[in-house]
This record gives C-alpha cells, structure tokens and sequence, in this order.
C-alpha cells in the first residue's frame, strides 16, 4: 500500500467541491440582492430617511414609524414565541412519551407550517382584533405573528432537544435531579443553540412578512410611532410594500430598497444577539 | 513481580447468605423484559445496609439492568416492562407515586460508560449539590473538592476545575463522574463497573473509598474483576443470563461456590 | 417518615413539577388550539361557497376563473400551481439546503462556518414582496437568456425564488442535527479507514435523519404556504399546464387576489378564498401523514 | 412637484382650517380600502398630521373589497373604494346598524399604454378596443384587428380580474363586467403592466392614470374614440374611460370622533387642489367639491338619509 | 481459587529494547501539546512488526493520546499540535500528503469507550468493507459472522443480527467494536483499554484472538490491567506525565524494571 496515493479520494474531491458549490450559491444569491437593493438604496438612506415619516414626495419619505412598529413587534413576537415554542417542545420531546396524543400534535404542528400566512391573517382578525376585541394593535399583530412561526421555533426545538445525549439525563437524574431540574441545567444548555436556530429563523419570518399583517388592518401607512401595545403601528415590509406599488419611480425602488436596507439592518442585529448565545452555547 | 492470591482477600465466614436482619433493599421476583427479551428472571435477593455487594456474571448477563432497577433509571428506556417488587426503605419503589428523584438522590449512581456534562469540571461535581439546594458557594467549593479528593481526582485537575469536562482522559472522566456522585452523599451508591477504566493507582484509590464509604454508605458495584470483588466486596451475588444464579458471602462464594456454574465462572479465567 | 419517599400530593416540589408539566402541555395544546380555530375560521364562508358552487366542480373543475367570466371554479389548475413551485422550489433547495449544511458541519472550519450560518440566514427574512420583484426582475431576465420563449411571469423563477428563501431552513436546521452528531461516531468510523466522503453520508447523515427530514418538512411547507413572492412572480393565470415557463396561479396567490382586490365580500369569488384555504390544509395534513409515517421509520437514536 | 412649493402649501393649509377651538386633537383615525385610492389617503392624512401632531392616522390598502368587509362590522372609520358599495355590501351594513356617506373624492383615467416606438397606433375607437380585450376570438395577431396594424403576435398586459380596474375596463369597454380574454399578462402591481409595455413594440395594457403620468416618458397612451387621456379630457367626463374614486365614512363614528371629523372636513377641502394631483389624479372641480361639503354639513346636522342599496 | 502468576506469563528473554530489525511503526522524538498542555513529551518507540506492544501507565498520562497520533486520529480534535516524526512503513505519516484514510484502513483502531453506530448490529460490522468497495452480500456475511466470532459476540447477537447496536450492554457494545475494527483487516490494530469492560470469559476469548492476530497483525493495546499487559504482550511500554519512561521486553519490564518508577508502578497495587 502506499499511503501517500491521494489519488483515491477523487470521489470525495468532487464531493467537496459539489458542497462548496452549492453553499456559494446561496452566499451569491444573497450577495446579489442585497448588491441590488444597496445600489437602489444609495442617496435615499440616510439618517433622515430614518427618523422622517412617510411622505408622498420621495425625498421627505422616512420610515421612522413602521421601524418602531416592527422593533415592538419583533420583541413581543419573541417574548410570546419562545416560551410558548420551547414549552411546547419540551413537553413534546420529555413528557409527551410515545402517546398518541403527541402523534396528533406533531402531525398538528407540522400541518400547521403549511398554512399560509394569509388564512394566520384571517384567524388574527377573527380571533385577536374582534373577538379578544385588541382592535389593530401591536399586540394583536404580535399574537398572529406568533402563532405563524410557533411551527418552526416548536419543530426546531424539538429537533435539538432530542439531539441532546441520553446518557447526559441519566447522568443527571442518576443523582437525583427532578424531570424538571434535569430539562432545565442540563437539557436546555445543550439544546439552546439549537433552539437559538429556530428562533433566529423563525423572527426572521415574522419581520418580513405583509400578508398577515394586512388582512388584520395593519397601517400601510403610519405617520407616528406606535407608543404601547395597544396602540396602532405600521411594520417595515408593509411600508415597503406601500412604496413599491407607488407609481413614482423614486418610492419603487430608491425609498423601497432604503427601506429594505434598514430591515435587513434590523434583522441583522437582532439576529446577531441571538446567533451571539448560539456560538457561547455551540461545543 | 506479586502474585496475586485471591485467598487472602477472601476472609470472613462463609455462610451462605438468605435474609438479612435489616436489609436496605429488597428485591422480590423481580422480572425485566426488554420488549421481548426477557433480561431479567425471577430475582430474589436483600442487599444489607452499610456493606458492599459485588454484582458479577459475563457480560450481557443483566448486571447493569439489575443495577438500573434499584433507582428506577430503568423508568428512562421506553418498552421497559417490570414485574415484583424492590423494597427500599420499607417501601415499594415500584408502587404507587414515589417520587423518584428522592429515591435517585439516596440510590446514587454512577454509570458504565463515563458521561460526563459538556459543562466544567467543576460543574459537574457542583451540579448535584446545587440541585439540591446547596447555593453557598464556600459550601459548594469544599463538597466539590472533597468529592474530587475522595475520587482520586483532585490533584490531576485542582489547577483546571474551570477546563472543560470532555478534555479530561478516559479515567479522568470516570473518575469525575464518581465524585459527581458523591457529592449528593446519597445513602446507596450503585456503581456500574467504576474502575474498569482507571490504572491501578486510581482503582486502588477508589477501592480504598469503598471501603470507606461502607462505615456510612451501601455500596453496590458491578465488576468484571474477580479480585476487585474478592478485594473490595462482602457480599457477592453471580448473574447469568438474567438469573441470579448465586448469592452469598464474597468469601464463601469465590472459595467454595455452591452451583458448578459459578465455580466455572470464577475459575474460567484463572484455573 | 417511612413514607419519605410516597409522593403527597401537597409536596411543594411534587406540586412544582407538576405545574410545570401542566404549563407545558398548556403550550402544546395551543398548537391544537390553533388548529381548530382555523378550521373555524375558514369553515363558514367555506360552507357559503360551497352552498353557491358544488363540491364536486370545485375539486374536480380545470378552470378557475372567480372574477372573470364565464365564472368558474375549478381549483385543480391553483393545486397543480401550487406542486408545481412546491416542487420547483424543493428541487432547488433540498440539494442546495443539504449539501450547504454538509460543508458547514463536516467540511468548513470553525470561522467559516460561524461566518456562513448567519450570513444565509439573513435569506429567510428578507421580504417575501422583495424576493417577488427579485424573481421578476433578476432571475426571470437571466432564464430568459435561457429560454427565450419563457413568460415574464412563470412559475420556474417563482419556484427558484421561493427555493432561495427556504433555503436557510433547511441548511440550518439540517447543520444543527449533523453537528449534534457525537464525535465518537465520526472517530469510530474514520478509524475504519473511511474517508470522510463515506463518515458523512454513511454516519453522520443517517444519525441525524430526523432533523433533516424535518428541516425538509419545514421548508417545503412555507413553500407551499408562501405567498407574496409567487403572487408578484408567477403571474396571475391559473391554468393546468405543467410547463414550468409559462405563467401559472397558486392556491395562495388566488387567496391574496381575492383578500387584496376590490371583490365584495359575501360573493363567490370571495368566499372562494376560505374553501381553497380548507383545501390546503387538508392536502398539507395528508402529506404531513405520510411524511410522518416516513419519519417514524427512519429514526437513529444515539 | 418640489419640496418648496408643499413647505408653503401646508401652511396655506394650516391657514384655512386652524380657525377651530379644538388645537389639541389627539385621536385616531383608521382607513383601509382600496389599493386605488389609498395614495390619496397617504396624502391627506399626511398633511393633516402636519397639523395635529398627536394624531394618529393608520391608513392601509386591503383592496376595495377587503375594507368593505371590515367596514361594514364598523371597525373601520373611512374605506377608501374604487368602485360603489355593492348592494350586498350596503345591506351588510344596514343590518349592522352602520350609517354611511359616500364622499366622490377624485377621478382617475384609466390608460390605455403602449410602447413609446409604436408609431403604428396612436388612438383606437371602442369597439377595437373590445375586439382585442374582448373574449370571443381574441386577435393573436395585430394585424388580425385591422390589417395594416403589423403582423406580430399580440402581447397584453393588464390588471387582476380581482382590481376594480378590470370590473371598469371591462364594463365599460367590453360590455360586460367581467368578461375579458384570459390569455394576457396579469399583475396586481401596475409598475409592471408598464414594464412589460415598455419591453416590446407588440405590446398593449391599461393601468389607472397616475401610473401612466408618471411614466409618459416610457409609455405611451393612446387616444380612445379620438381622446387622450389628460387632466382636462378626465376631469370634464370627455376621456371615455374617467373612473370616480369614492370613500365612504362611517357617520356614527363621525359624530364620536372629532379626529375622524375634522379629517374628513381636511379631505373635502382638499379635494380639490394639489394634493390629489400631486399623487396623479384628477381633482373636484371646484362646484364638485361644494357639493361634498354640503353634504358633509348635512350630515353633521343629521339632515341625511342612508341610501342603502338592495 | 486460583492464584495469579503473573511470572508464568512473562516467559522471554529479557533484552531491553531500543530497536528493532524491521519496526512497522518508528516514533522519533514525538511531542503533542492540546493547547497549552503538553501532553507527549518527546517520545521515541519502535514498535515490533506482528508482535504485541503494550501501553501502560496511570490514568491521564498520555496513552490514549499516543495511540491517536499512530494513526492521525488526533487530526480531529482542534488546538492539536504535533512535532516529531511518525514512520509507519517508511513513511512519515505526518509529512506531506498523507491519505489518512488508506493509513487508517491498515492502521486502525478500537476505542476506550465503546462508541457503536446508530445501526444495527449487523450494519456496524458491515461498515468497514462497504466503505472499502465490498458489496457482495454473501461476502459481506461471511465478513460479519467471522468478525463477530473472533470479537466473541456472535453467540449473543446472531439471532438478533438487526437489532440496534445502542440497545446492547457495555461489554456488548465494546466486543461490536472490536469486531467492527477486524471487519476491515488492519495491518497494526490499536486497542485503547478493549477488555475494560469485559467479563472474564469475554477477555479471554478477546486475548486468544489477540494472539491469533499476532501471527499476521501488529498489535498496540493500552490497559490498565497488570496481568493483561503481562499475558498478552511482547513488549511494554510505560508511560508517565506524558513521558515514556520505560520500553522493553515484557518480560523484563515486569520482572526487572530498569527504572524505579516503572517498578512502583507495576507493583504499586499489587506490592
Ligand atoms: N481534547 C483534549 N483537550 C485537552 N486536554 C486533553 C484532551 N484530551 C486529553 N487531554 C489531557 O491530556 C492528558 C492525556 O490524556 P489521555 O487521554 O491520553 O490519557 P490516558 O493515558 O489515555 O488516560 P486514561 O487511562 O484515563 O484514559 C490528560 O491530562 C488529559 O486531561
Ligand atoms: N435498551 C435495551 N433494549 C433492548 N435490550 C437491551 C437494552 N439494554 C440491554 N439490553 C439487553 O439486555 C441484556 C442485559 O444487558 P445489561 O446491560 O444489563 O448487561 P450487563 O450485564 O450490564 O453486561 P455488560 O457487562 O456487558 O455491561 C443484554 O442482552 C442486552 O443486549
Ligand atoms: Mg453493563
Ligand atoms: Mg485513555
């Protein structure tokens, strides 16, 4: 034998290139649009486009109201989300044992990332803004993202706590920690990044999403900031989605990809705070 | 170059053992089946309290499930089916509500495979107080190397307590894992194969912890070295093939065992 | 005292865990919750529909045409809309999605992978309406370079745009289940003499098929939920052809038409909306049995 | 349109309608509706905010009939429509108890656009017009129209069959609402139906006139039965295809809310003027606009009957 | 009861070793450090051509670390850093463009804890030779039933030859893996600790195949296990903080130790 023949492993070679093709496809696609939208962007975001509110004439228009909007909405998304998604998961994955109650609520669930984000619209309108009676508030446009990504932060979730050693929870129930105990030092440390996965992906949904938002009522267009839960509020890709059907030239694409801009900002930093606990949990 | 003689450590009496006067368990016909595999078969024996007990048999034979029994571990494995009764304590652990964490913190365990939690070493040893309530942290710096010294461990990494867990050798990690379980001081320890990994230094560390541990504690260790049962154990119950085939004295079970099987078993290796 | 170890009912921790197991089946149910909400919501203005329009010429009619006439309702052009970028989309991302996930877990360094991971994450929440106008103004302008006799609305950049947004899904959470692989199994099989061609997909792949297969269930479902992208992209013309260039008229896009135009509610075109939205959900719960069913026997535990 | 001239605008505006004792409105005001008519709304409510700083305005487009539905359960103040209230949408509200007024705010033209390098059309009558959007025998090539047009392949370019655009188009030119040739290109975003035309010599689409006013420049509209689309030809009823917007005002909510009221009174006297061209449609003349205030006021003053429709 | 002799097992003569005619394996001046950590420290070793070398040493002294770096298994594992040369049939393995996985088919390895795949029993045994391009069935199955034979597992597992390998007990699990690594006919076989978990009866069978192996394999066990080193090995290596103290014929290393260490050691427990 020779080990020094290298030659055998051409199958993995073209195997690796095959990998690196394929995630800079991804790279470059995201590359491409976010080259795009700067281009169209260039001269219109600035600080005022920031902290203005929207105008019909292009130059005045500024976001500041539907960025409010989406911040306050981001933040109770996740605040109803992830209690809510995680729960789930663990109940699923640590008690739920081989029921058949747990097969119907996977099923349920799985079923449910499917539905369109528009019939979540139609059940935010019937459910949060007339019968709960929330009007078009933040919290009841916060409560229908919620229920629109609870799929993807529960299936995640559930991924990664099952991804977590048994032997590890019978370590720790080997010295007589609780069901409970045990989830919560030893399973969810494991699971969080994880689960950090899912909740990253899964806000990211919710801040680009307009359908369910409009069916609710959600402003298109707001002229002032929402200012408590309760309160009216327009969402940065519903002001965006305002622009883009404008029939001015300057609103299609250089307000609209300023706008875009800003929520891929926004995205980015509250992505960054939640891939920064991915990586302190990552082995 | 010693010899070893397995007579030495042998001594006590003989008698065969069928009921004790206080036993800290006591299990009754005690039946596992694993779905269809039928892994444990009609147990009947009393562990006493304050003695070491060596389980024995070849591998395969039902030692490490039998061991899971006695802290309901087995509850975790899905398709479990258990029959008879483990008294613990005068109660019936296999009835009725028991809350089992309470049984797991006084029948502590520490498992075959080393597994430690991807935390530092420190941490781990600290886990076990700190769930049960100990959150002074003098308190919990003197369990935490207490237990490490009890485990012989305590000099490899005083100096890395924060390092990671999984950094340390294999014996260090079986090692760490034993200090886990001692720092709860649970009453029973049920100890599965804890020195198979460890270089005789450590094992003899350990062995001397038994015995010291016995003034308090129960122990119950599985072991597939004959002389570490003779050295370290009072009792000695021989599995096989999910029977218990016999149980008696250490002494009187490696020097004179009643069944053919357990004399072949013992001697096999060294006849 | 020697019932120490009998549960009381009143026993503080007892009651703790077991509030706690309530409170986490609460939150399962929610999920059940929503379900039966949605079926209520969709179901009385389904059943107005179908009282105006019969069953049967809803599901088994080849021409879907609520607002022009001659009106008509036939919903089997929107389903074969919907397979269509479903399909499309799958094909572009489950590879893609996969092999990404592959190189990031097995193959990448530690940077790259840190880098990368979030970079393609940032794809999963851009805009849907964005990614409609990327459709129409990248992606179909270079197929058409390709194809020239391809529409300007067509369901292949639809289903390339929607592939490109649930790409993220599937290279994440399939990156998470690869790299929950203990390293003992890699060293076992690299021990072997394997290359790591054969420890990646003969070890590491099969032990974490489960968050796979979800990754591919999550994904595959916004594709078929996703919404403004096909309607800005795919065009507006519900019709049977399986020709991946010319324009076609998913279920979700006819949803928005209705809910987004100027139709009155209360007529049959409107009330169109809510039976393709039950339609939907009942094709989505057949293909999440069978998916299901597939699951459960793929399942590696470590 | 430069910032300059709306800076001194709105202070003219502020003029006109600042005589009021009540400085400080601080309520709210809820549009939805048409996707039409919505940049008239953006416009208004963003000058009135201009003037009651603490007054929330939330304006959306959910499309005529969208808004209707949540008009009709009260839950909105203004939808905005590009077409009348349905009878089945006025009914819904008389059997909720919800009191309306329909306010003709504007009227849009809609156009009629090829490309800019078409020489060989510049105004069709009608019924061409009907021939070649109509459904029976659609023409798949110009020159099937009329001989002398050239002898390429038809490509159009038009609204959804969902738009209040189609319904008028379509009734008004073809006969029928509704009943259109399907095998054309649909979007439910204009700026396309002018990119496409804009692409190809071939191609023909129409779309609401402030699309084409903003693109005169990329496309061309052509005259119908002679006339071009222009804010005169639409504004005096001469251009065949002029289209009222309208929106309608909840007049229980009215009389609660003064927010709502003095919005509305701001939208009457605007109707008029720059604002509504500045979003490219065709203001009220000024007797139109009198006429709105009339009817205002006799609302106000409970002198006025809901007509609803069956 | 039997006695022990560990001096019947050192039959040899007594020769130090510093090197051999035809090494397979030439270790020069070998230094590993994880991190900061210095854990080998200039080891220099020939090891014997189909002959068995043994490792031992206390727990956490590096010989696990040293098996690894035989066949580049600590490639894996990051902030590794290697100097020193490794040559394995006239090759520096850690120079130029190694195939490491041609170099880990013939040189390959069992591992101190048992780490089976998530398949069944029947599929860990098939790995190996599938990855090296056997697709036979009927070869495959004659691969498996003799590999399990000689790991001394067939008798357990063949009726259940599709059960999933994580349902097996420790020793099972162990003797799949060694079975798993004959599956693919190494030329050097590296065992860390492979009899750690084993019964007695197990052990032996595992022992017997190792001197079956001898006749055409090169062998490198670690173990903590005196007597094991004693009756199964050529040749002793002793291993301290990372150092290699003592290397020669068994024999003599357990006889005669040159070094006072060494003798501590091997006598500490026993002495
Ligand atoms: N991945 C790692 N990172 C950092 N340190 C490590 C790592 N692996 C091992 N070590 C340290 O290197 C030293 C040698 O470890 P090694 O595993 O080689 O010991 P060993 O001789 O096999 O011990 P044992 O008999 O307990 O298995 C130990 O001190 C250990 O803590
Ligand atoms: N989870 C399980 N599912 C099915 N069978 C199992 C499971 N765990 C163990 N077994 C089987 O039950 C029997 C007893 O296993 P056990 O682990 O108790 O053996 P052991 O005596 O501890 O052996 P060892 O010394 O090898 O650890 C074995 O035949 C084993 O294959
Ligand atoms: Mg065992
Ligand atoms: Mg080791």
């Amino acid at each position: 034998m020779d080990v020094r023949s290298n030659k055998g492993d051409l199958k993995g070679q073209i195997f690796l290139f095959l990998l690196v093709i394929a995630t800079c496809v991804g790279v470059a696609s995201l590359a491409i649009l976010v080259y795009s939208v700067l281009e169209d962007a260039t001269g219109w975001f600035d600080l005022a486009f920031i902290f203005n509110s929207p105008s019909r004439f292009p130059e005045e228009a500024g976001i500041y109201p539907a960025l409010i909007g989406s911040i306050y909405l981001m933040l109770l998304v996740a605040v109803f989300s992830f209690p809510l998604g995680v729960g789930t998961a663990i109940y699923l994955e640590e008690y739920a044992g081989q029921s058949r109650i747990k097969n119907i609520i996977e099923l349920n669930i799985s079923n449910l990332a499917a539905v369109p984000s528009i019939v979540y619209g139609l059940l935010g309108l019937a459910l949060f803004v007339r019968a709960l009676n929330m009007g078009r508030s933040l919290i009841a446009g916060a409560l229908t993202l919620t229920l629109l990504i609870l799929p993807i932060v529960i299936v995640s979730s559930q991924e990664a706590i099952r991804a977590v050693p048994d032997s590890l929870r019978d370590a720790s129930y080997g010295i007589g920690s609780t069901k409970w105990q045990t989830i919560r030092k030893i399973v969810i440390p494991e699971a969080l990044p994880g689960i950090m996965t899912g909740t990253i992906l899964s806000l990211s949904r919710a801040i680009g999403e307009t359908a369910p938002l409009i069916m609710i009522g959600a402003a298109t267009s707001m002229y002032s900031a929402p200012d408590g839960i309760f309160s009216l509020f327009s969402a940065m890709p519903l002001q965006i989605y305002a622009w883009v059907g404008q029939p001015q030239y300057a609103f299609q694409e250089g307000v609209a990809s300023a706008g875009i801009l800003l929520l891929l900002i926004v995205l980015l930093t509250m992505n960054s705070v939640a891939i920064l606990i991915r990586n302190r949990f990552q082995r | 170059m010693p010899n070893i003689n397995v007579e030495e450590a042998l001594a006590g009496d003989s008698a065969n053992v069928k009921s004790f006067n206080n036993p800290i368990i006591d299990v009754e016909n005690l039946n596992l089946w694993y779905g269809e595999t039928h892994a444990l078969n009609e147990i009947t024996l009393e562990i006493p309290e304050k003695q070491v007990t060596a389980i024995i048999g070849p591998s395969g034979c039902g030692k490490s499930t039998f061991l899971r029994t006695l802290n309901r571990m087995n509850d975790r494995i899905p398709n479990v089916r258990i029959e008879g009764s483990i008294i613990y304590d005068g109660i019936n652990i296999y009835e009725g509500d028991i809350d089992v964490a309470t049984l797991r913190k006084e029948v502590g365990m520490v498992f075959q495979k080393p597994n430690p939690f991807p935390k530092s070493i420190y941490e781990n040893v600290a886990y076990g107080p700190k769930v049960h309530g100990v959150n002074d942290k003098t308190k919990l710096n003197e369990v935490v190397e207490k237990s490490l010294k009890n485990a012989a461990l305590w000099d490899e990494v005083k100096d890395r307590l924060d390092a990671s867990a999984m950094d340390l050798s294999g014996g260090q990690q079986q090692r760490l894992c034993i200090a886990r379980a001692l720092a709860v001081e649970p009453k029973v320890l049920l100890m599965d194969e804890p020195a198979s990994a460890l270089d005789p230094v450590a094992m003899s560390k350990i062995e001397d912890l038994i015995h010291e541990l016995k003034k308090n504690y129960t122990v119950v260790i599985v072991t597939h070295n004959m002389q570490e049962a003779a050295r370290v154990s009072d009792y000695t119950a021989f599995f096989h093939l999910g029977e218990l085939i016999e149980y008696s004295k250490t002494k009187k079970l490696f020097e004179n065992p009643d069944k053919r099987m357990t004399e072949e078993y013992i001697t096999g290796r060294f006849g | 005292m020697d019932n120490r170890l009998k549960i009381k009912r009143t026993n503080p921790k007892v009651l703790k865990e077991r509030a706690i197991k309530s409170a986490l089946f609460s939150c399962a149910f929610v999920s059940l919750l929503v379900t039966i909400l949605i079926i209520a919501t969709l179901l009385g203005d389904a059943i107005n529909f179908f009282t105006e329009v019969s069953i049967v010429e809803f599901l088994t009619g080849t021409n879907w045409s609520p607002s022009m006439k001659p009106y008509s309702f036939g919903v089997l052009p929107l389903v074969t809309g919907t397979l269509m970028i479903t399909v499309i989309s799958a094909v572009v991302a489950v590879p893609l999605g996969v092999a990404t996930s592959v190189y990031l877990s097995e193959y990448a360094d530690k940077k790259v992978r840190k880098v990368v991971k979030p970079v393609l994450e940032v794809l999963a929440g851009i805009p849907t309406v964005v990614y409609g106008f990327f459709a129409l103004t990248f992606i179909t302008p270079v197929l058409q370079t390709i194809f020239p006799e391809i529409s300007l609305y067509n369901a292949l950049s639809a289903g390339i745009v929607v592939g490109i947004m649930i790409l993220p899904m599937i290279s994440s959470l399939s990156e998470d289940a690869m790299s929950s692989v203990p390293d003992d199994l890699r060293d076992g099989g690299y021990a072997l003499g394997a290359s790591k061609f054969n420890v990646t997909t003969g070890i590491v792949v099969p032990a974490s098929i489960s968050g796979i297969l979800s990754s591919f269930i999550l994904g595959i479902s916004r594709a078929i939920g996703e919404t403004m992208a096909v309607t800005i992209a795919a065009g507006r013309l519900a019709n049977m052809s399986v020709d991946p260039l010319k324009s076609i008229e998913t279920m979700t896009a006819a949803m928005v038409e209705v809910a987004e135009g100027d139709i009155a509610a209360g007529t049959a075109a409107y009330d169109s909306l809510f039976a393709i939205g039950l339609l939907l959900f009942v094709i989505t719960l057949a293909m999440n049995m069978v998916s299901q069913y597939l699951k459960s026997r793929y399942k590696e535990k470590y | 349109s430069d910032t300059g001239q709306n800076d001194d605008q709105s202070q003219d505006q502020s003029a006109d309608s600042g005589n009021g004792e009540n400085q400080q409105l601080s309520g709210q005001v809820i549009v939805d509706g048409s996707s039409t008519v919505y940049p008239v709304s953006q416009a208004m409510a963003e000058e009135f905010k201009k003037q009651h700083s603490e007054v929330k305005a939330s304006v959306t487009s959910s499309g005529t009939g969208g808004g209707f539905k949540k008009f009709v359960q009260g839950e909105t103040d203004i939808n905005d429509a590009s077409r009348p209230i349905t009878p089945s949408e006025s009914q819904k509200c008389k059997e909720n108890g919800i009191e309306y007024v329909e306010f003709k705010v504007a009227t849009d033209g809609i156009s009629v656009v090829v490309n800019q390098n078409a020489n060989w059309i510049d105004s069709v009558s009608k019924d061409t017009l009907a021939e070649i959007w109509g459904p029976e025998n659609p023409p798949q090539k110009w020159s099937d129209v009329k001989s002398e047009w050239p002898d390429k392949n038809v490509e159009l370019y038009g609204p959804t069959s969902a738009s209040g655009t189609f319904d008028f188009f379509t009734e008004n030119i073809v006969g029928e609402e509704d009943s259109s040739r399907t095998d054309y290109q649909t979007t439910e975003n204009d700026n396309f139906i002018i990119k496409g035309v804009k692409g190809s010599e071939n191609a023909m689409g129409y779309l609401g006139y402030a699309y084409y006013q903003q693109n005169e420049d990329n496309v061309k509209a052509i005259g119908i039965n002679g006339v071009k689309p222009t804010v005169e030809s639409i504004s005096n009823g001469e251009y065949p295809l002029s289209r009222p917007l309208y929106f309608y005002v909840n007049i229980d909510h009215l009389k609660e809310n003064e927010t709502l009221r003095e919005f509305v009174k701001f939208y009457i006297e605007n109707a008029d003027g720059e604002i509504i061209r500045q979003v490219g449609y065709v203001p009220a003349t000024e007797s139109h606009q009198n006429d709105l205030m009339n009817k205002f006021e006799n609302v106000m003053d409970g002198n006025y009957e809901v007509n609803y429709k069956s």
